[in-house]
């Protein structure tokens, strides 16, 4: 007999004992940007591309959204982008950074904290030339700007939204490859998650340990990770795992389960454009907004001004509602939301 | 040319061939075995993941890539042609299926990926078969080629459609299909959770449930093989330009022909091994680097299932139990699978006393402490270790078996036509 | 000298045929006439082209120029497969058998089409196999066969596929006398049923006994074609070299007492099996000790186990006041033990590498080719052109790839190597197997020397001539034990072929 | 005589045909080959290209000596890749644990990575020799455990710094300093670590009793034994060798420029080994200009980016010329050994004659 989709799980149980969202006085974040758009016409900018690269709807692809932006609003004159190559050695990444600054790009924005050894080399080689890294906090370096995300953030968000929707009051996580950046978004989704229901079970799992990248690029292991968690009665599992979250949606779509996606607003992403509905909402990590704001500042002539952090209070970070699956629930995250802006909620970043 | 006269008996004397019990039954008796020990680990734990129809599912799902890449590297390597070059073969499937499969469907992607990989196996066959090239090294070739030209292709037809250099856009899926009302029986039986027969029936709900053409193809293709290769005369000529290529070209078998065909035919396998990877349900499209190895580990399944399509079945479904298995539901369960090895080593040691090897007994019985103690002694394996279960498992297993495994006699050999007798 | 022997039309006829190799001519301006229902022999040193024009009728090898006439209808073969339509079959100097398939598959291999490869296969089989006169079971390895089996296969593979025209290429080279005479019966059988053969060999007495007709190759030619009746083997042989047949003579006992190799109680199996069986031998200084045995039996293994190269299960083997139980090849070597390997294709030489480099091998820890850890390249060139020298080595030069040299130069290249370095004991197997008889006679007069010398010589032939010519003492070896000594002086081919199928124990025992 | 041409034509013939089919590739998708090779050239020129180039060959070189020493023994050793980078992490985690003086630090370190690098390909080489395991199944499943291993030691040696879990800083006395070549960069101390190997490999090749039973085993095994070469020893004894070779492969980037082991450290070296090995014909020489080309290939195409080409053209190169070099060199070596035949019937052709007629029992 054809199987026609459908499952089971997500039919019992009634959800978990949830706490009350936090009361917030103070209201919602503060968000305060600098000024009017600056003329950046006489800019270059220079990308260079972590593993990825174009194309990957995730930071890659958002800090080109960030720059298309910066051309619009403010007349940037010329982007260059590089590609990096799976498990290529230091100097590759040294030889780009290096092309650009060469060029004469200014300033060069290097994707991903892989850029960071590399960062330092050639940007001591470079003085005159400004430099940001992406995901690295990287301080010391007079022109180089680090561009760091509160993930933990963000995710607790995820894990809020997760155990408002569990009905069998057991979620998961599925991360790509077991590094300290992604385990960051494993610790704030656990405890968004136990926040909102002190009961919850949480499902962790990783692809691959550290330093074996293939976990960011396997759906097939994805999809059964995934399956593993929802036969074990996960019916929500929140993913950080690049390409292979694919694998997860499928899986989570065929068991009529909910997923919670990642990075930028999955649910408007052509590439999964085919699991749509069960991505009920996603953690979104502005880099976008960072390299424009970056952009912005470099072209004020002001670097100072750009944060040291993005977090849930300058917007670096969020949750989006799109497909309107989670629209009861935006009160409730929103609170949460204000109580970390507002630092009454502290978020660690270790597991 | 080497045409060994030699006998090896001291006697003389013919020896008869096999023993009592014919080859399948042996292999049904180790099939039983095994699951008797996992459905025993299953009860001792509590771990009903051990045999869940869904862990056989993932091995299936997990198994088939490597199944038919597996036995792609058979028809090769019978027919005298090493292929290293199968992880090529099925990256140019992957390629060749998302292409196809994206414009004109999953069936389209099927026969395209066959074709991609019988290309990458042409290659492969007119370098070793007609230019005498080394088989590793062409087969290495092939792997650098075969990621290069995917690579190359999908930056150029791809990009323009995903946006994504590295990436297909969505490819269709197979709709999957399952024989009811068998499956839901079973499926009622596994959830009486009993013993033995809720592992049975586990075990035989995940093979016959969720099921696509694609892996009944796969399905189909272990005795088709079987059969063509052993049963009829087609594969008769193939395998004895395997055996001793200088005799089957003096007999009349157009040597050459039968190995490019068997090549060929071995990278179709392959390529098809790729379409699994995008083509069943729950997979992504075309993705770099996403065959991750696959081919060689079809070789290795190839290797310890002795070069026949049951043994290669059996690599394989190993293979993917053991990854089902730790992804799924990582460290608990491959950490029970700990006392089902013990209790294999067991009977291993039994079946070895009683053939009156008191060596091999012996080992077998320091083997199964050995692991009941590391069992007995620890809680769980470093997640580091456990990812790795299926390559550990085969390592293990191949140390264990492969002295009484017996390759090809030609495999891998030079041959070319009329060339016998020119050094003698 | 040229007899016509042609009565009616003839089977075969080849005429004007040439066959180059790049270097060698080895067929040029052939021609051969084969009555039909006749045994008609080819006969030739090594080398002289035989099997070429054998192949060349068989369709392996196209000629350059010439025809080839089957039945009086000129046919032009591109494949075995043609040849094999035309009713021609070919049993090869080298059994051509895949080792891992069954009887009945090594037979229908090929000419499925006529009877499948299922039951009705196995019955045409069985049925070919009485009508020759001999039993088969179609389902056993053929790996498990013993040689004289392994050539009844090959004779089926020729029945099978409706052959009338038969080429045997050197059948008889690893067939003890008794094997021989079975296989002429069956030849003789079948010759009653109108077959036709092509039959090569080196051994003239055979080839007179079974032969109608005899046509001589030299160097590529015909020199000519007679009625076997009508010659003798010292004519033939003279045909065949253009000189006197050379045979292998005593040349007067030089055994002293000193025993040089001492072996007691040796054992070895393998994979459980014994192949060799409480093994006593003994060889003194300036002896020449034969090994006689049919193929199989254990020769191999002994002297694998003499050189270190199997390990022993139980027993001593001394050299001298050596025990050398316990010691590595090398250290064997080393403790003066030469060795003349049975494939020198496999174990005497390095095909892809220069004379000198293969002067190396097994000699590589002592002068004149290595100085301690290091090797001597001068030293061995150096070398390599004596033995060339010393052993008429037909070569341009030591640099070249010993691929490149034939085989009874590369043979002569292993003799010569494996006498250098003052050995006290040399172990020959087969040192004259597929030699012509020009190399044939230099490496026997080196052996000759080399045992008037004081060399200890331990010999394991199958050319029993050889045998009981170079011999001090034999010894027959059956199922892996020595069982029975004869005395070369008084025993025959005939007789001591009896031992080495068991019918019977030697004379000693 | 004819020697030079069997070595220099196979390559350059390769090299050749592998161009004009990828200009063909690059025509059919619209780019210009030309520019294209005049971009790659002109890469080298700039920045730090030229050095960089020198100092991945230096690593090319080590890992395909590495291939190539299993290879003269018909050994497949596709494990290089864990070999290399399981050496390189144990090395940094053991370089940044001690304390020596310079000099003496740097030379522990060199040894713990082959050391461990040996060990690993040991478990290989045991599983081969004592169970009959392919080397080439094996190797490939240790290269995946590696990674395991790799991050299990990272993990629990390492330390995390920013996102990057790494082993320790190694101390300063165990640095060995390079060649600053001021803008150009910095070319590896350790570079001359592959000359030496290489020199090494040389000299034990042609000139030593071990590289004369190592070649001997590979040839024929069947004849090295009968010779007195004891294979099993052999085969571990090269598997450990090239083992080791192939640990030394990380350190010239760890002792020169990191000084520490990152989980993103260089991947890759061990295929691109093999690959340079057979371009270079396993000759210590040839292996050099392998690697140099194979890192030219790889460095300079980082540029390719800024015409619009797909790098990914340069992997098609790269398999190209690998399998027209196999085929031209099979085809070379056959032209060749049938030129020798024919020159040995042509020289023994005149000695035939007079020793024919006194052929008997009467020469010795
Ligand atoms: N394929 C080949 N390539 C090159 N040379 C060859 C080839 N086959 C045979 N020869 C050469 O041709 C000559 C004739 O060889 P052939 O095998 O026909 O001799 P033969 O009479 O059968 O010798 P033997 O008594 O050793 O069997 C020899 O010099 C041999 O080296
Ligand atoms: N597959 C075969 N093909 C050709 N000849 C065979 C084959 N099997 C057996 N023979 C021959 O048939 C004869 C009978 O051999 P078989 O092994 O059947 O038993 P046997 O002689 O009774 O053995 P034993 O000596 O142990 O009593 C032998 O001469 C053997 O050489
Ligand atoms: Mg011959
Ligand atoms: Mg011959």
């Amino acid at each position: 007999a054809k199987d026609i989709g459908g499952g089971t799980a997500g039919s019992a149980g009634q959800g978990c004992r949830l706490n009350p969202p936090p009361v917030v006085t103070a209201g919602g974040p503060v968000v305060h940007r600098p000024g009017p758009a600056p003329n950046a016409a006489a800019m270059k900018v220079g990308l260079a591309f972590d593993i990825g690269g174009r194309g990957d709807a995730s930071f890659n692809d958002a800090s080109v959204a960030g720059l298309e932006r910066a051309k619009r609003e403010m007349g940037l004159a010329e982007v260059k982008e590089l590609d990096a190559g799976a498990g290529e050695p230091e100097d590759a990444k040294q030889t780009r950074l290096r092309q650009l600054a060469q060029e004469g790009f200014d300033p060069v924005i290097a994707v991903g904290y892989a850029y960071a050894d590399a960062l330092k080399i050639v940007a001591a080689q470079f003085p005159r030339t400004r430099f940001a890294i992406i995901d690295e906090d990287l301080r010391g370096i007079p022109n180089v700007t680090p561009l760091v995300f509160a993930e933990e953030q963000g995710s607790f968000l995820a894990g809020v939204i997760a155990a408002h929707r569990t009905k069998t009051c057991h979620i998961g996580f599925v991360g790509g490859v077991r590094t300290p950046l992604i385990q960051k978004f494993e610790a704030g989704y656990a405890a968004g998650a136990k926040a909102a229901a002190p009961d919850i079970r949480i499902d962790r799992a990783y692809l691959t340990p550290a330093g074996d990248p293939s976990g960011f690029q396997d759906p097939n292991k994805g999809a059964e990770v995934a399956q593993g968690q929802l036969d074990g009665g996960v019916d929500v599992i929140y993913h950080a795992a690049g390409a292979s979250g694919k694998g997860v949606f499928s899986s989570v779509k065929s068991a009529g389960a909910k997923a919670i996606g990642v990075d930028s607003d999955q649910y408007r992403q052509p590439s999964v454009a085919d699991y749509r509905d069960v991505i009920i909402s996603s953690m979104l990590k502005r880099v976008d907004l960072a390299v424009f704001d970056y952009v912005a500042a470099a072209a004020r002539g002001d670097l100072a001004s750009v944060p040291e952090k993005f977090d849930l209070s300058l917007d670096g970070v969020g949750y989006s509602t799109s497909g309107g699956m989670i629209d009861d629930l935006v009160p409730t995250v929103d609170a949460y939301r204000a109580a970390i802006a507002t630092g009454r909620i502290k978020v660690s970043d270790r597991p | 040319m080497r045409t060994e006269v030699r006998t090896g008996t001291a006697t003389g004397r013919p020896q008869r061939a096999r023993g009592p019990v014919p080859g399948w039954a042996h292999a049904a008796l180790w099939v039983v075995v095994g699951v008797v020990a996992v459905s025993f680990a299953s009860y001792q734990t509590g771990l009903p993941q051990l045999t869940s129809s869904g862990t056989v599912q993932s091995a299936v799902r997990l198994g088939i890539p490597i199944l038919l890449a597996g036995l792609g590297g058979l028809w090769a390597e019978r027919a005298g042609v090493i292929n290293i070059g199968l992880e090529g073969m099925m990256i140019l499937g992957t390629w060749g299926g998302a292409w196809a499969g994206y414009q004109w469907g999953p069936a389209a992607g099927l026969l395209a990926a066959a074709v991609f990989g019988a290309l990458g196996g042409l290659v492969h066959a007119v370098a070793t078969v007609t230019f005498g090239v080394n088989h590793i090294v062409s087969g290495v070739a092939i792997n650098l080629l075969g990621a290069g030209t995917a690579k190359y292709l999908s930056t150029l037809l791809f990009e323009p459609v995903s946006k994504n250099p590295r990436e297909s856009p969505p490819v269709p899926k197979f709709d999957t299909y399952s024989a009811q009302p068998l499956g839901a029986w079973l499926h009622e039986l596994e959830n009486l959770q009993r013993v033995g027969i809720s592992d049975v029936a586990g075990v035989l709900g995940g093979l016959v449930t969720g099921v696509s053409p694609l892996t009944m193809l796969a399905y189909l293709s272990v005795p088709v093989s079987y059969l063509v290769l052993w049963r009829s005369r087609f594969g008769l000529r193939l395998r004895s330009c395997g055996e001793n290529p200088i005799a089957a070209e003096s007999l009349g078998v157009a040597v050459h022909r039968y190995k490019y065909l068997a090549v060929v035919v071995s990278g179709t396998l392959a390529g098809i091994g790729g379409a699994a990877l995008i083509l069943n349900p729950g997979q992504a499209g075309y993705l770099e680097n996403q065959t991750n190895n696959r081919g060689y580990i079809g070789l290795a399944a190839m290797i310890f299932g002795n070069w026949r399509p049951g043994g290669l079945l059996g690599g394989a479904a190993l293979f993917g139990y053991s990854d089902g298995l730790q992804l799924r539901s990582g460290g608990t369960t491959v950490h029970a699978l700990l006392l089902a090895a013990a209790l294999v080593l067991l009977v291993v040691a039994a079946a070895q006393l009683w053939r009156r090897r008191k060596l091999g007994a012996g080992v077998a019985l320091v083997a199964a402490a050995a692991v009941l103690a590391v069992y007995l002694a620890t809680d769980q394996l470093p997640e580091e270790i456990t990812a790795y279960t299926p390559h550990l498992v085969t390592l293990v297993v191949l140390g264990a078996a492969s002295q009484r495994l017996r390759p090809p006699a030609a495999n891998g050999l030079p041959y070319r036509r009329g060339e016998q007798g020119a050094r003698e | 000298m040229n007899t016509s022997a042609a009565a009616g039309t003839p089977a075969v006829e080849l005429s004007g045929i040439t066959k180059t190799f790049p270097g060698v001519v080895a067929n040029s301006d052939v021609n051969l006439t084969v009555r039909t229902g006749e045994v008609h022999a080819v006969c030739g040193e090594n080398g002289a082209g035989k099997s070429t024009l054998m192949k060349i009728l068989y369709g392996m090898q196209s000629p350059d120029a010439g025809a080839v006439r089957i039945d009086g209808e000129q046919v032009r073969f591109r494949s075995p497969a043609e040849a094999i339509r035309a009713g021609i079959g070919m049993v090869h100097q080298h059994f051509m058998l895949a080792d891992n398939l069954t009887v009945l598959e090594n037979v229908v291999l090929g000419a499925e089409r006529a009877h499948g490869i299922g039951a009705r296969a196995r019955r045409r089989v069985l049925a070919l196999a009485e009508q020759a006169g001999f039993r088969v079971r179609p389902d056993a390895l053929v790996e498990r066969l013993g040689v004289a089996d392994r050539q009844r296969v090959e004779i089926l593979k020729v029945l099978y596929r409706g052959a009338r025209i038969v080429v045997l290429d050197e059948p008889t080279a690893v067939l003890v006398p008794q094997e021989v005479e079975e296989l002429f019966t069956t030849l003789r059988t079948m010759r009653e049923q109108g077959f036709t053969f092509l039959f090569i060999s080196h051994k003239l007495d055979e080839v007179l006994a079974i032969a109608d007709t005899v046509t001589v190759l030299r160097r590529g030619t015909t020199v000519g074609t007679v009625p076997a009746g009508e010659i003798g083997s010292r004519q033939l042989a003279e045909l065949m070299v253009g000189s006197e047949l050379p045979v292998p003579e005593h040349g007067g006992a030089t055994a002293t007492d000193r025993e040089v190799l001492v072996v007691r109680g040796l054992c070895a199996s393998e994979k459980d099996r014994p192949v060799l069986v409480d093994v006593d031998l003994a060889v003194r200084a300036g002896e020449v000790v034969g090994v006689a045995g049919v193929e199989g039996n254990g020769q191999t293994e002994l002297v694998e186990a003499i050189m270190g190269m199997r390990p022993a299960d139980a027993g001593t083997v001394r050299l001298g006041d050596r025990d050398l139980t316990r010691l590595s090849t090398l250290a064997r070597r080393e403790a003066g033990i030469g060795y003349v390997p049975e494939d020198r294709h496999r174990q005497g030489l390095l095909l892809d590498e220069s004379l000198w480099f293969n002067r190396i091998l097994g000699h590589q820890t002592r002068p004149p080719v290595a100085r301690g850890r290091w090797l001597d390249r001068r030293g061995a060139r150096e070398d390599t052109r004596r033995i060339v020298a010393r052993f008429d080595v037909r070569t341009p030069g030591v640099d070249v790839d010993a691929a490149a040299l034939s085989g009874g130069n590369q043979q002569k290249l292993v003799v010569g190597r494996e006498l250098s370095g003052d050995p006290v004991l040399l172990i020959a197997a087969h040192p004259t197997r597929g030699v012509d008889v020009g190399a044939q006679a230099v490496i026997w007069e080196h052996l000759r020397t080399a045992r008037a010398a004081g060399l200890a010589v331990l010999l394991v032939s199958a050319d029993l001539d050889e045998l009981i010519g170079l011999s001090d003492t034999i010894r027959v070896m059956y199922r892996g034990r020595v069982v029975a000594d004869a005395d070369p002086r008084t025993v025959t081919p005939e007789e001591l072929g009896a031992a080495m199928t068991g019918a019977r124990g030697g004379e000693d025992r | 005589m004819s020697t030079w041409r069997a070595r220099l034509l196979p390559p350059a013939l390769a090299i050749a045909f592998s161009a004009v089919l990828c200009a063909a590739v690059l025509l059919a998708s619209g780019a210009d080959p030309v520019a294209t090779l005049a971009q790659l050239v002109t890469q080298v020129g700039r920045g730090s290209t030229a050095v960089d180039i020198v100092n991945t060959a230096g690593a090319y070189y080590l890992v395909a000596v590495a291939a190539a020493i299993g290879f003269r023994m018909n050994l497949l050793n596709i494990g290089i890749e864990g070999q290399y980078r399981l050496g390189a992490c144990a090395a940094a985690i053991a370089g940044g644990a001690i304390s020596l003086p310079p000099g003496v630090h740097a030379l522990v370190v060199v040894v713990v990575g082959a050391a461990v690098g040996a060990a690993w390909c040991g478990i290989a080489a045991l599983l081969k020799v004592y169970r009959g395991v392919s080397e080439v199944i094996s190797t490939i499943m240790l290269n995946t455990l590696a990674f395991g291993l790799i991050a299990y030691l990272t993990q629990t040696f390492g330390v995390l710094r920013g996102n990057t879990q790494g082993t320790r800083i190694i101390p300063e006395s165990g640095w060995v300093p390079g060649i600053p070549l001021g803008g150009a960069g910095t070319v590896f101390g350790l570079v001359l670590l592959a000359v030496v190997v290489g020199i090494g490999y040389a000299v034990l090749l042609d000139r030593t009793r071990y590289g004369f039973e190592l070649r001997a085993s590979g040839l024929s095994p069947t004849a090295a034994a009968a010779g007195g070469v004891n294979h099993r020893r052999m085969v571990l004894s090269v598997m450990l060798l090239s083992g080791a070779v192939a640990g030394l492969a990380g350190l010239p980037e760890i002792l020169g420029r990191d000084h520490t082991f990152t989980i993103t450290f260089s991947a890759g070296y061990g295929y691109a080994g093999l690959a340079i090995a057979l371009l270079g014909r396993n000759h210590p020489v040839g292996v050099a200009f392998g690697a140099l080309l194979w890192s030219f290939l790889d460095k300079s195409s980082l540029t390719l980016d800024d015409i619009g080409v797909p790098r990914e053209i340069v992997t098609i190169l790269q398999g190209t010329i690998v399998l027209s070099v196999v085929v031209a060199y099979a085809l070379v070596r056959r032209r060749e050994l049938a030129a020798e035949q024919r020159r040995v019937g042509r020289a023994t052709g005149t000695a035939v004659a007079p020793a024919a007629a006194s052929t008997g029992g009467d020469r010795s």
